[in-house]
């Protein structure tokens, strides 16, 4: 479904060049879902937009479906690290925006759209919130608007950037159960970017660490686990607390490929009960 | 350790309704208290500045005429005014659209927009005649370039965050177009629409000074025939007092129609 | 639309005409309302709709651009006009006989008379007739017209100016006197009016312009309208106090006291003493000698009008 | 499926600083194209609309005259739009930081914008003489309000999150201001100065038709007078340019000042 | 230090009023560390705001350092739930923007202040970004410099709005460890609110639990494990476990106080497996 061939992104700044990405070669498939990983700043927001055709790489190919990107595409969703709502637009509206701009395409009439964004502005926990502007809301309520807005056109491929970011781990653990079962549902192709390597893990068909400075592919873990899966309560504990564990030595590596000593300090986010 | 008190204070001043009507009111009252001081303070002679008092004696000596030629003024200040919307915000949108028709079309608007008004007011009507349109076109002349540039200007300056959203949902230009810059950059036009109101009025009033037998303007040039500067005045002064309804009526219109840009100190 | 539109006929069988007159609704213009007024102008078969005009070079404009087919201008500055650009204006007769020009001053700001003017700063527009015609007028006098400093501004303000002291002097129409002795109300100060007349009597005041097509092609018309201007004009003269009643009701702002007296002053300059010939004549010899005269000046280069280039003859009024 | 090309095109157009000259040099060049087109095939009279040769050949037949007086109305028009800054920034201050005392300051402010200029031009040599003096003060009149409501505009609609920043930090109201509102206002005050510029040189012109004995607008003025139609073209061309330099001259200012306020499209 | 005494916020909504926090007593010793934890919405961040005097509150009194609350304080830093940086300044100067804006009442000289800058960029690993503009920066990367912003005055009273959300689990397990230091040696006063109950259990001294609609207190859990603390290899592992269990429990509780009943229809934001 996506496929990047020898992708390069090298932006001009004020002081000079960023490399920040490198030799990016990765293919996903028609349903997969692959989560991105990797230390803050190294590509992973600039990998996701490049897939969306909202930059051009300096060097390599994009393809999505087939085909090579050469701008934002309607089956290709994205969810950005900022809520970026407009603030001139209700809740409800903003969740409303994708049908609208796409309006005479959608399948459904526009009040079965409608009751779908209710449908999900209640799963996430902002029922009673419809009419509200986003200024009137908390950071996590105004993410999770972003989210529903993401999810209202049923896309064929999803990308998001750190999507539960803003939230509590109950609220995420439930949406991530909802973005499962869409996605074996719909079989929809998802690329997603995240900091915990739980919800990687949790989530992925595959986990793709990236290095930072220039950004690379530094491995490719595949995550074998049955679906549907709920950390903490299944019978992969044990699977799922090596993968972690390989995970976080991966990030740790330094660039040249050592493996950080386990046992060594361990990020905070990685025991859970 | 210092402590400022720095909490938004309201007061009844700042919240009311009432002030907000009753304020502007205030000030306009305090002005003319300070041209009639003047007058009194500097017994300035009628004839080069004559008091508030003798204005509004004058109006009442003919006040359904000066109501009326106020009536004609206005009607070509918001035709104007309007036709500089319709034309104005159009041009702002290729300019957003294009670097290179931005480029070729600045220093055309820059000129038109340069030329002094009064100097090429009697060429219009000899264009136009002695009609109502050289006014409409002058009144549209004075004021199209405001409305362009803040439109412009707003729309530029919608967050690249936005812009990438509408980018990513396959928007279309011209949805990108009406349903984010456009609306984003809505108080930004609402600017330019309070600069330009104003210079639709002057407008209206050069393009009275040439081949027109009605209008404020056409008062003004006339009381220079009679030297009754009060009567001038009395035509000045409704001519202020119509840009000041209109501009509070711009306010009123922004407050009703942005809500969600309500002002922020 | 080049020259049918004298032609167009409204629906009551007039001919529908635009009228200019040189500037503002002064007292001065009241003959045109008279006329008006009194329905000499339908009874020539014409619909006339009077404006007020803006000075004689945008009145000359106005009509030539077809956008007026008769106006009112300074003889002397059409003819300095004509000979900088040949517009297709010609003048069919005179309202004045003699120039209004004149210095206007104040009682009390040291201007008596011409020879006090040497050192006097004068407030006028620029390029108007006085301004232009102040050479040949300090000459006749017998002053050095360097000695005098000319100061521009736009006619509306120089009432305000002269009262205000700013300048000694202002360039006027002689009709201007009750205008500048009201706006100097507080003070009551009489005005002081050098004519420029007395010394230059060969000068024409105002003159009735129209479009030269429309006097080579429409004779009979201008000649009709001419008339009929003149016969609002004979009235005017014999009855000023009239003819300012009549001007107020066409236009209420007016100042009728003022516009009377305009309306007397006017009276010598329409008829001065001694003049026999006809109302709005106008001949040969005179223009030539207004020629010679702004010739003299450097207004205009040598040669550059002729008399028929200013004037259509046989349009001129006869007795 | 649709994909539509829409990544940022970048071409030599775009990017080349070449190109940003250039291009408005060919529109100014179709501009001036249009108005000779315009005179020929209309056959329009030169004493209506001189075509742009004439006007050229009256420039080079006393190029230094003209320059001369070109130079006088810059220094006038550079002068009041400086004293505007310095006098419209502090108002929109003030305005800014109170709501009452905006709303008693609107309607004044108001009051002196919208007095047609034209009207008071003798008024003001009246009270100031013949000098520089008001020249400079009918330039600060024309162009003062769009800077001060685009000025106050701009840091009325500074990002609340910011505001919070600031006080957070126990910044003081004038710190919030030249550290913040301004700074996050440039963008908008420069859109408002682009407006005013062109205004001030129109300041100047009207400013020199009363008791003035050089500038452009006496220039006009007396070319006016004498029907030198071409003349008074040629100082027209000068004002617009001299417009057009000073809006690049902002233009290049503002793109030195502020590079982090760069468009995006 | 810091005192809120039956502090409630009701906010004025285009759509009717919110209570945002209702009946808050709460007491923060000097030098203490308090994390605050709650669903999204709760109104955390609101909390905060009181605290710093940016919002004044609707009901009962605020008191920091014995004084009410009447404005922002210097002694007060407050990291904010967005980066909230000035866009035409580079990295470095908006660290040094609370120290220019304090100019005359720091007690170190600029250049000193200067040197602490780099160090704290450092620090987060964003040393070469000083000159950089803030949106040549990713996500993680601008709030690492709104976190060097809130470090750099050494203030006495930390508020942190969810100040790691957007980091990995390497940079956020340093940090962390960074900001311990920081409290010990300079025994600042820290609010924190954060999503990740192991970060609040790693880094309090007590978790304070809200609940949502409107903000109650629903309890305060004393943290008693030794300093410095490292999770995943100290001694107290089951200790932990035992807390964070506990406090997910009580943020998956019902407001009315009986814990949630598995497997009953529950509104999506209550639940958690
Ligand atoms: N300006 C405002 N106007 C109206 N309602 C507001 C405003 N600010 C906050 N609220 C409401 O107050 C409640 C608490 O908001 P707050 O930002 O404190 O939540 P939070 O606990 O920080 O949430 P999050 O974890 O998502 O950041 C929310 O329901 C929100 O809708
Ligand atoms: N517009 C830009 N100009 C210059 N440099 C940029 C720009 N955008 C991103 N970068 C640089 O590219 C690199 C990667 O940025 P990116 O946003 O992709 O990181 P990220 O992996 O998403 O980080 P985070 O987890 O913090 O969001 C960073 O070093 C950043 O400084
Ligand atoms: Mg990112
Ligand atoms: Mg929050």
């Amino acid at each position: 479904m996506i496929r990047l061939d020898g992708v390069g992104q090298v932006f001009d700044g004020r002081e000079g060049q960023v490399t920040a990405l490198e030799k990016i070669d990765l293919h996903v498939r028609g349903g997969e879902f692959v989560t991105l990983i990797g230390r803050s700043g190294c590509g992973k927001s600039t990998l996701l937009r490049l897939i969306a055709g909202l930059l051009p790489p300096t060097s390599g190919a994009v393809q999505v479906a087939g085909q090579p990107v050469t701008g934002p595409r309607r089956d290709v969703s994205f969810m950005f690290q900022r809520p970026a709502l407009l603030p001139w637009r209700s809740v409800l509206s903003n969740v409303m925006l994708p049908v609208e701009i796409d309006k005479g395409q959608g399948d459904r009439g526009k009040a079965a759209y409608r009751d779908r964004a209710r449908q999900l502005l209640e799963l996430v926990g902002l029922q009673g919130f419809e009419r509200r502007l986003p200024h009137e809301l908390s950071g996590g309520m105004q993410q999770r608007v972003s989210l529903c807005r993401s999810l209202i056109r049923d896309p064929q491929v999803m990308l998001m950037d750190e999507p539960f970011s803003a939230l509590d781990a109950l609220t995420r653990t439930e949406l991530s159960e909802e973005l499962q079962r869409i996605k074996m549902e719909l079989s929809t192709t998802i690329v997603f970017v995240t900091h915990s390597i739980e919800e990687a893990v949790l989530l992925a068909d595959r986990v793709v660490v990236l290095t930072p400075r220039p950004g690379r592919m530094r491995e490719v873990v595949d995550i074998d686990i049955p679906r549907p899966r709920s950390l903490g309560q299944n019978a992969h504990l044990t699977e799922v607390a090596a993968i972690s564990g390989r995970l976080h030595a991966l990030l740790a590596e330094k660039e040249s490929g050592e493996p950080g000593v386990p046992g060594e300090v361990r990020p905070v986010d990685e025991v859970r009960p | 350790m210092t402590t400022r008190r720095r909490m938004p204070k309201r007061t009844w001043l700042t919240d009311s309704p009432v002030a907000a009507v009753v304020l502007p009111i205030i000030g306009l009252a305090a002005a003319i208290g300070l041209w009639w001081g003047a007058t009194v303070a500097f017994s300035i002679q009628p004839y080069l500045l004559p008091s508030p008092w003798d204005v509004v004696v004058k109006f009442f000596e003919q006040p359904g005429y000066l109501l009326q030629e106020t009536g004609t003024s206005l009607l070509e200040t918001i035709e104007g005014f309007l036709l500089a919307i319709v034309i104005g915000v159009p041009i702002a949108l290729v300019i957003v659209r294009s670097v290179i028709l931005e480029r070729l079309a600045y220093p055309l608007l820059l000129m038109v927009n340069s030329i002094p008004k009064v100097a090429i007011a009697p060429l219009l009507v000899i264009w136009m005649g002695f009609g109502q349109w050289p006014k409409v076109v002058m009144v549209l002349l004075m004021c199209f370039f405001p409305i362009v540039i803040s439109t412009a200007q707003g729309m530029k300056s919608t967050p690249t965050e936005l812009v990438e959203l509408m980018r990513s949902l396959n928007a279309s230009r011209a949805q990108e177009f009406f349903k984010l810059r456009l609306r984003y950059a809505m108080p930004q036009i609402f600017t330019g629409f309070k600069v330009a109101i104003s210079l639709a009025v002057i407008g209206s009033v050069i393009s009275e000074f040439v081949g027109a037998t009605k209008g404020l303007g056409y008062v003004i040039q006339q009381s220079g025939a009679s030297a009754d500067t009060t009567l001038a005045f009395a035509a000045i002064t409704l001519l202020s007092v119509m840009s000041i309804v209109l501009f509070y009526a711009l306010v009123l219109l922004e407050h009703w129609l942005l809500p969600w840009a309500q002002e922020k100190r | 639309n080049d020259d049918d539109s004298g032609k167009q006929a409204g629906g009551d069988g007039l001919q529908k005409v635009n009228y200019l007159t040189s500037f503002n609704t002064f007292g001065r213009e009241a003959y045109a309302y008279v006329a008006l007024e009194k329905g000499y102008f339908k009874d020539a078969g014409f619909d006339v709709k009077i404006t007020p005009g803006s000075g004689t070079v945008d009145v000359m404009k106005l009509v030539a651009g077809g956008q007026a087919d008769y106006g009112i201008g300074d003889f002397t500055a059409i003819a300095i006009t004509l000979a900088k650009q040949k517009l297709p204006v010609t003048t069919a007769g005179m309202i004045h006989q003699r120039s209004m020009a004149a210095i206007m001053s104040l009682e009390g700001l040291g201007i008596n008379s011409p020879k006090d003017l040497p050192g006097k700063t004068i407030g006028d527009q620029p390029g108007s007739t006085n301004t232009v015609m102040f050479p040949v007028y300090a000459k006749a006098v017998g002053i050095d017209p360097a000695s005098v400093t000319f100061l521009p501004s736009p006619p509306p303000g120089l009432p305000a100016l002269l009262a205000s002291g700013k300048v000694q002097g202002i360039g006027q129409f002689v009709v201007g006197q009750p205008l500048i002795e009201k706006a100097d109300k507080d003070k009551h100060r009489k005005a002081v009016v050098l004519p420029y007349g007395k010394a230059l009597p060969e000068l024409y005041g105002n003159a009735i312009i129209t479009r030269t097509d429309m006097a080579k092609d429409h004779p009979d018309q201008v000649k009709k309208f001419t008339n009929a201007l003149l016969k609002g004009l004979q009235d005017t003269y014999d009855d000023p106090d009239g003819a300012a009643e009549i001007l107020k009701k066409y236009v209420p702002n007016t100042d009728v006291d003022v516009a009377k007296a305009e309306l007397k002053i006017m009276k010598d300059y329409i008829k001065p003493t001694g003049f026999e010939g006809p109302l709005g004549d106008v001949t040969q010899e005179r223009v030539q000698k207004v020629i010679s005269l702004l010739e003299e000046s450097n207004a205009i280069g040598k040669g550059a009008v002729k008399p028929e280039d200013l004037v259509t003859m046989s349009l001129a009024p006869k007795s």
